[in-house]
């Protein structure tokens, strides 16, 4: 554990405009060749006829700050990347808009490339986030990762 | 024992909380797991302690934070 | 060959702003649930004790949109794509800048990612673009990609 | 036969120009590598006709539009 835990979780979508931002902090670091980004964005599936019009992300918080900062770490330790960041939302999120927000930076595109999508499987898997499918008639089911 | 319970998504919606407090008899995790499918039927879980996940024979210690976790859906 | 043959090429950097406004013209198509993004940066490499301050992009320009038009249209074969964009800097590119914009959206993670990097791996291999690597005492290289 | 010539990065950079106009009397691609080569020494590079990449066997017709590509840089 070389570095203070971060807080991964923003409230409500994750904005396009983060995003540039984001990406804009990283040009000083001129020894870069390579960005990943994954998006993860809210799906209006259709199930059973009613169509899912928002998520409502809950998390058990500490650990799971506490698991990103695991997964974060792992990844450093296996990839030779130049910057790692991690955003997810709590709260509402409506079809159509962001969740989460991975990205890596490397020399070089296969480690980005590679990293990312571990980091992605892993938080898929291992981070405690609960979301609540909410659909038109604003009954709901729960979301689970396959 | 004291143990500090959180519950989260479908399990908090089906017990209608989000944490309790209870003082049980419970010594390891395999016993409290058959203490909640009683009352959570078809939903599976996991368990967290102090924010680790937990197997089955892991020993409690008064004032544990147990979580119980619902299938996680991050994403 | 379904589409028109696009222009993949842009005076000078991408900026984060294009990326930001290419992310949110797809929060419309609900049918998405990731993104996968490849950014292309310009290194400041030290290459015999001068350090690259920017590359100067040319490309033999109807071959390349053709060429990018070909790997589109193979990708969307090969993947389950929603969408797809390329975007390609030419004229002059400095450190810590983009060069290139890869975007790919689906339903689900695994075929954005893996399109994406089937694309970059294409354009890195395909495309007809040549780089002239600019050193800071304004003596050059011509890069080659590996 | 007339060829339309184009060239690019190192290419239009050790012959100093960019395109040209050549009235030769080569009839495939093999043989017009042979006559590069010899400017262009160690450089490597293939060859596209009306921007499709061609092997050496490929016969040249008037007014094809040849191009010299050195390595690519893309990206």
């Amino acid at each position: 554990m070389t570095e203070k835990i971060k807080n991964v979780f923003v409230d409500g979508p994750i904005t396009p405009e983060k995003i540039a931002t984001s990406i804009a902090h990283h040009q000083v670091k001129t020894n870069i060749g390579a960005h990943d980004i994954f998006l993860g964005q809210v799906r209006a599936d259709e199930i059973e006829g009613k169509m899912v019009q928002a998520i409502d992300y809950s998390s058990y918080e500490e650990m799971a700050n506490k698991v990103f900062h695991e997964i974060r770490e792992s990844a450093f330790t296996k990839f030779d990347l130049t910057c790692m960041h991690i955003y997810h939302s709590k709260g509402i999120v409506k079809a159509g808009e962001i969740c989460l927000f991975v990205f890596t930076s490397s020399a070089h595109r296969k480690e980005a490339m590679d990293a990312c999508r571990y980091l992605v499987e892993e938080i898929k898997e291992k981070a405690p986030v609960f979301g609540k499918e909410i659909f038109e008639d604003d009954t709901h089911q729960w979301k689970v990762n396959r | 024992m004291i143990l500090k319970l959180k519950y989260f998504g479908m399990i908090a919606e089906a017990l209608d909380k989000e944490a309790e407090e209870l003082d049980i008899d419970i010594i390891n995790v395999a016993e409290l797991i058959h203490y909640f499918q009683y009352h959570l039927k078809d939903i599976n879980f996991k368990i967290a302690v102090n924010h680790n996940l937990v197997d089955s024979t892991y020993q409690l210690k008064n004032n544990d934070e147990v979580a119980l976790l619902p299938p996680f859906a991050g994403g």
